[in-house]
């Protein structure tokens, strides 16, 4: 256990967790800008967020309902740091090796499960009923996201996201994933269930202003909105990072010396991209009720991961 | 006009029919008109005849196949404003009659929602009646409320 | 609902001018239209005027918001329900009067239950005059609340605290429809010239 | 010492019937210490060795001509490890539970000592002895709540249970003539796989699998709480214990296997554990009574355990003997604390609940605790055992069973949530409640406790199960005191908490930057309407998933019970067809007699 080694590695995860949190911010403020150009409309700032995050930590009274309230404030930011932590990210293993796809997919719960807990306690019916379309839209996309997952692990024969990315990155660009065709129709299955990982506009069923005055966040204000906005900038990063080191070899496309910094700029530029495609699929299109986007991805969406699921088996069987 | 053969009274006044009853047979007028064409029941208006101590109570029914308008006006004593309530043949009466006892304070016998309706705990007399003076009550009232002065250098 | 009851009292000079400076850039207005210039806001929102460009925009529930929007004249009972969604929102919290309605009654100067002056029920910070004003006197109004909000001019939230207990005496009065009869007036300044 | 043990179980029992109920409760709590004691006793010849007070590990009854072998082995320790901590809290728990001794301690003792005499019984009659013993103070135990449907269920469910277990036995003696367990092995061919199969079916009905759970929900639902702790977190995991002795201890897996080739026999127990998961997981989100939805949760985290015993690899294995455990420790949690809230405020009902959690802060950590532990939350050792379930089905390839184990694991989500939010949190409209007493407290957080420890230390779970997997050859996965290693990954579970802590720091810097006022409940945003005007209803717990169940009603109506309806229905018609010979007329049996005689003849003359 030398200090030295655990001091280094505390301060990479340290200097990762601040990067993932300000391009999670500066995506949201171009993610803003783009959606405003869709609207024919100037938009606001790029770092539009970053004020929006210093107002609300800023904001001299913070009304907040008993201890069960906070707890929201403190599992969402920790537990979507932890998962961000447990992702390799653009080839760098922060503590992937430590963990797996199913630890990441059960650590993504605990921020949700910190917000249900804390719109519970705060009372309002409001936040009851958007906490229970956030639980029954977690059960609707995670089948498809799961089925995809369960290919993939068959398909390299192991569960731990460091050794899909390795496996992906052996010669560059031709060994990811994506380029093989089941995978490919695995890998729009998993971004439609991105789309509701994101709770990106078709699906954003459980913050829906206008119908339950945006569910779980009713009571939400001052520093608890900010660490909301917080959250929601980190887990877009961690799960579009996820689906890159799923699908997209995790943004490794070079070995050598200077390839620490080329392969984050290419799992920059990766993640960007999926996250604009989810804006755009966010911008054209309006909210599904709960049923229609349950019926979604257990009907649709489940029939084409589960193609692509019998497809690599008997690859894998032959 | 339609309405005026069937009640066998009234005169036509710009284009609709203006019937006027006595307050015992408007209950079975409404069910003759309803039950051939005038199912459309328009609203309930009121008239304060200040000069004259009566209140108009106007029902409003109108008649989509004949295009027809039908008024049929009850006159009450402005004093002790006693009305027999009709919303037993349209429920939609039942509103109407809370929003008259609220502003001229006509009592409607056999409607069991008159609360208060549109001023919430309003302790003064109906404010739509002739007699009550709006603008003295607004000097009265709103006028009386003192600004909140304080120092000047906190803001507008 | 003792809403500011023991509460130490929040001074405007222990907020940081960073602070101040990330607030006027990120106005968020709670979404409460009352009267008639709720029909003003959606072009303000909308890509002709787009006051998302100044980081305006427009959240669901007052907990979110800073500004509160009065767009129109208020009835006693609406105010009572203005003023539960005043209460709820976070201060540093701004209030901006749309129409001459709020000023001095408008039109309805002389209605038995319309508000004729609203600063007397809670602390306005910016008034638009016009009865309705333009989307450009709306984005203007934003961008003078900015300047405010710079000068530190806008304090109505402080200003609520500071007079608590005299506006909670007008709300009363106004609830119940008080009316403070000449005669009483009369009295009163008899009585005073007889202590004199 | 062992049959002291023995004999001071039978005697507190009768004692307990006649002594008042917090006479009896003590005396109940300190006599099933006793079986604990031998427990630990005996732990010194498994690398633990604790205390030693020389109880001898092997006793011999001898009963009318018949030598009862009772002995410890490997197995039977771990899962008494998992089973008889139980009894001690629960007797704790019921301290205060019951208001008059109405032998509820008793029975639990008589229980306590059956299921001490099957953990021990090494030949098949005790073992039968000890289950029929069982099954019948647990009926008592059920009688109780009676409630037509949950006595009737059990009583014929663990009739068909005993009669399976019996048939398997009779052949199993009759082919090597040898009571011994250990004798099984040389079986097979047809018979062999009869035997082994019914017995199996046999243990299955109180192990809780899809078909065969018929019973469940009505009697979790039905009895009271205590009970149905032990019943729901100990009793299965008899179930559990008779299937891992004759599949893997007793190799019935080969002679299932050498007799039907083609048919993976294993493979049916995972296909029929992960229905019961995935079926239950759904029936339990639309449940509104708080005790049918434990129940169905309790039937679906059990099918987790066939599932791991039905992939059968070491990983699987270990995966399923650890969920058992957590099982036993969470669910006792939740049901003791749906018993506080029904000790308090006298309803099940989850629409009737709610806002309980200010008002019993300590039932709501411990609650919380559990659901944590039952939703797999990488915080509690619920984790590292579906982990390494989601291994071995992915190590094996299983491309139909590991997504629906996921879905069933993420569909736990919904139903633990709907517990904390409809009892606990939102509008309270229970004023006069107060917290629990003082015991059920403390029962409660010494069942939390395994949940605790075992997360910091997955390693240590798995040198308990060493000597238990190595008795059934099986070998045990590479492990250290943190971190779990398998073949295709590393769980380490230290890693995940300190960077928990590590990541809780920025979360308490924002936490503590500014303070925060808490505002009553009445200080809730109603679109602008004050709450004391109209006072409206606040609670959203009311048919919480009522989207879900508009989608998921029509395929979930024909359940289980549907079939057993049929089968109800077909022996309700026959029985009413013979009941017509039984007329009540004398002369009717006169003639019945005569033609039984001329038939007879009859059949004489034609031969």
């Amino acid at each position: 256990m030398d200090m030295i080694g655990i001091a280094i590695k505390i301060t990479i995860l340290a200097a990762y967790a601040i990067i993932g949190t300000c391009t999670g911010l500066l995506f949201m403020g171009v993610g803003r800008k783009i959606v405003a150009r869709v609207h024919n409309r100037v938009g606001p700032p790029f770092y539009q967020n970053f004020i929006d995050v210093a107002k609300l930590l800023s904001k001299k009274t913070n009304i907040s309902h008993g201890w069960i309230f906070d707890l929201a404030l403190l599992f969402s930011i920790s537990g979507i740091l932890l998962t961000l932590l447990f992702l390799p990210i653009g080839g760098v293993q922060l503590l992937s090796m430590d963990g797996d796809a199913f630890l990441v997919l059960y650590l993504l719960a605990i921020p949700s499960l910190g917000f249900a807990l804390g719109a519970g306690a705060s009372g309002n019916p409001n936040a009851g009923v958007g906490v229970m379309r956030a639980l029954v839209m977690m059960l609707s996309y995670e089948l498809p996201f799961v089925i995809t997952l369960i290919a993939l692990m068959i398909y390299y024969d192991t569960t731990s996201l460091a050794t899909i990315v390795r496996m992906q990155s052996i010669n560059g660009i031709k060994s990811w994933a994506i380029t093989m065709p089941p995978f490919m129709i695995a890998a729009f299955a998993a971004d439609m269930a991105l789309q509701g990982m994101l709770m990106e506009q078709p699906f954003d069923i459980p913050v829906a202003p206008h119908e339950i005055a945006s569910g779980p966040m009713v009571e939400f204000g001052g520093k608890y909105l900010g660490s909301l906005m917080l959250y929601k900038a980190i887990a877009l990063v961690a799960e579009t990072t996820l689906f890159v080191d799923l699908f997209l070899g995790g943004g490794v496309v070079a070995h050598g010396n200077f390839a620490f910094i080329i392969n984050f700029i290419v799992w920059l530029a990766l993640i960007f991209l999926l996250f604009v495609l989810s804006i755009l699929i966010a911008a054209s299109f309006p909210r599904f009720r709960i049923e229609q986007a349950f019926g979604f991805y257990w009907k649709y969406e489940a029939i084409i991961a589960a193609i692509s699921l019998i497809w690599v088996y008997i690859m894998v069987i032959k | 006009m339609k309405s005026i053969e069937l009640l066998g009274k009234g005169e036509e006044m710009h284009g609709r029919a203006y019937i006027k009853l006595s307050a015992d047979e408007i209950e079975e007028s409404i069910k003759k008109l309803k039950e051939n064409g005038f199912n459309h029941f328009v609203m309930l208006s009121c008239v304060d005849w200040l000069d004259k101590g009566k209140f108009e109570l106007v029902y409003h029914m109108w008649n989509y196949e004949e295009k027809e308008h039908a008024m049929l006006s009850v006159d009450i004593d402005r004093n002790n404003a006693v009305m027999k309530s009709m919303s037993h043949l349209f429920p939609q009466i039942e509103t109407y009659e809370r929003e008259i006892h609220e502003m001229y304070g006509i009592k409607f016998e056999g409607n069991n929602r008159l609360t208060p309706f549109l001023l919430e705990n309003w302790p003064h007399d109906p404010p739509m009646r002739k007699d009550f003076d709006s603008k003295k009550f607004v000097k009265q009232m709103y006028e009386s409320i003192p600004f909140i002065e304080g120092d000047e250098n906190e803001g507008i | 609902m003792g809403l500011h009851n023991g509460d130490k009292m929040m001074r405007y000079e222990e907020w940081s001018k960073l602070a101040r400076k990330a607030s006027k850039r990120s106005l968020w207005m709670v979404h409460f239209c009352t009267g008639c210039g709720a029909i003003e806001m959606p072009p303000v929102m909308t890509s002709r005027y787009d006051m998302e460009r100044f980081g305006i925009a427009s959240m669901a529930t007052p907990r979110q918001a800073d500004v509160l929007l009065i767009t129109g004249y208020l009835t006693v009972k609406t105010l009572r329900r203005v003023i539960q969604v005043y209460e709820q929102m976070q201060s540093p919290k701004y209030v901006i009067a749309f129409g001459s309605c709020t000023i001095n009654g408008g039109m309805y100067w002389d209605s038995y239950n319309t508000i004729k002056h609203l600063e007397k029920y809670i602390p306005v910070d910016l008034y638009i005059a016009g009865c309705m004003p333009r989307p450009e006197g709306i984005i203007n109004a934003f961008l003078e609340l900015m300047k405010l909000i710079d000068e530190g001019k806008a304090r109505g939230w402080e200003r609520y605290q500071k007079y608590y207990d005299k506006y909670k005496e007008n709300q009363r009065r106004v609830f119940n429809f008080e009316v403070k009869e000449e005669k009483e007036e009369k009295e009163q300044k008899r009585e005073k010239n007889e202590e004199h | 010492m062992l049959d002291i043990i023995f004999a001071e179980l039978v005697v507190a029992a009768i004692i307990t019937f006649f002594v008042r109920e917090k006479l009896a409760a003590i005396i109940a709590f300190f006599i099933s210490l006793l079986p604990l004691l031998a427990l630990l006793d005996w732990a010194s010849n498994y690398g633990f060795n604790l205390i030693n007070l020389g109880i001898e590990n092997h006793m011999k009854i001898y009963l009318a001509g018949v030598t009862l072998h009772l002995a410890i082995t490997p197995l039977s320790w771990f899962f008494a490890l998992m089973i008889l901590p139980l009894f001690p809290v629960i007797m704790l728990y019921s301290y205060s539970f019951f208001k008059e001794n109405d032998g509820f301690f008793a029975l639990m003792l008589l229980s306590l000592l059956a299921t001490f005499g099957i953990l021990l019984s090494r030949d098949m009659l005790s073992l039968f002895l000890f289950w029929e013993m069982m099954s019948w103070s647990s009926f008592l135990l059920v009688y109780r709540s009676k409630d037509k449907n949950a006595i009737m269920s059990y009583l014929i469910f663990s009739v068909f249970a005993a009669f399976a277990i019996l048939f398997g036995i009779i052949i199993l003696w009759h082919e090597n003539s040898s009571l011994l367990l250990s004798d099984i092995l040389n079986i097979s061919g047809k018979l062999g796989f009869v035997a082994i199969a019914s017995i199996i079916t046999g243990f299955a009905v109180k192990a809780v699998i899809m078909p065969l759970h018929a019973w469940a929900p009505f009697v979790y639902s039905k009895c009271d709480e205590p009970f149905v702790a032990f019943l729901s977190g100990g009793l299965s995991k008899l179930g559990y214990y008779g299937i891992f002795l004759f599949l893997f201890s007793l190799k019935g897996v080969d002679i299932l296997q050498n007799y039907m080739t083609n048919v993976s026999w294993n493979y049916l127990l995972a296909v029929f554990g992960a229905l019961s998961a995935f079926f239950a997981t759904l029936i339990a989100i639309l449940q509104d009574d708080l005790r049918k939805l434990l129940a169905y949760s309790s039937i679906g985290q059990l099918g987790y355990i066939a599932i791991g015993f039905g992939i059968g690899t070491p990983l699987a294995i270990t995966g399923a003997l650890f969920q058992a455990f957590n099982h036993a420790f969470f669910k006792a949690v939740l049901f003791l604390a749906a018993g506080i809230v029904a000790y308090r405020t006298g309803k099940w009902k989850i629409s009737e609940l709610g806002g309980l959690a200010y008002k019993m802060p300590f039932t709501f950590m411990a609650t919380l605790f559990a659901i944590f532990a039952l939703a797999a939350i990488p915080i509690t050792s619920g984790f590292a055992s579906k982990w390494l379930l989601y291994e071995a089905a992915i190590q094996q390839k299983y491309v139909f069973i590991a997504p629906i184990m996921l879905i069933a694991g993420v569909g736990a989500f919904l139903y633990s949530f709907r517990i904390l939010y409809g009892v606990f949190l939102g509008e309270n409209r229970h004023d006069s409640v107060e917290e629990a007493p003082k015991s059920m407290i403390a029962a409660l957080f010494i069942l939390v406790l395994p949940l605790i420890i075992f997360v910091v230390f997955p390693g240590y779970m798995l040198d308990l199960m060493k000597p238990a997997l190595e008795a059934a050859g099986i070998e045990s996965i590479a492990h250290t005191k943190f971190a779990i290693e398998t073949s295709l990954a590393k769980y380490n579970s230290i890693a995940v908490l300190i960077t928990l802590m590590v990541a809780m720091i920025p979360a308490l810097v924002i936490y503590k930057a500014r303070k925060h006022r808490v505002t009553s409940f009445e200080d809730n945003y109603l679109a602008g309407e004050p709450y004391e005007l109209h006072k409206p209803a606040m609670h959203a717990a009311n048919n919480y998933y009522k989207p879900l169940k508009k989608v998921l009603l029509p395929y979930l109506e024909p359940g289980a019970t549907y079939y057993f309806e049929k089968i109800y229905n077909g022996i309700k018609c026959v029985s009413n067809a013979v009941r017509r010979i039984y007329t009540g007329y004398v002369q009717d049996y006169a003639i019945y007699v005569v033609l039984f005689l001329l038939f007879v003849m009859g059949w004489l003359i034609w031969i």
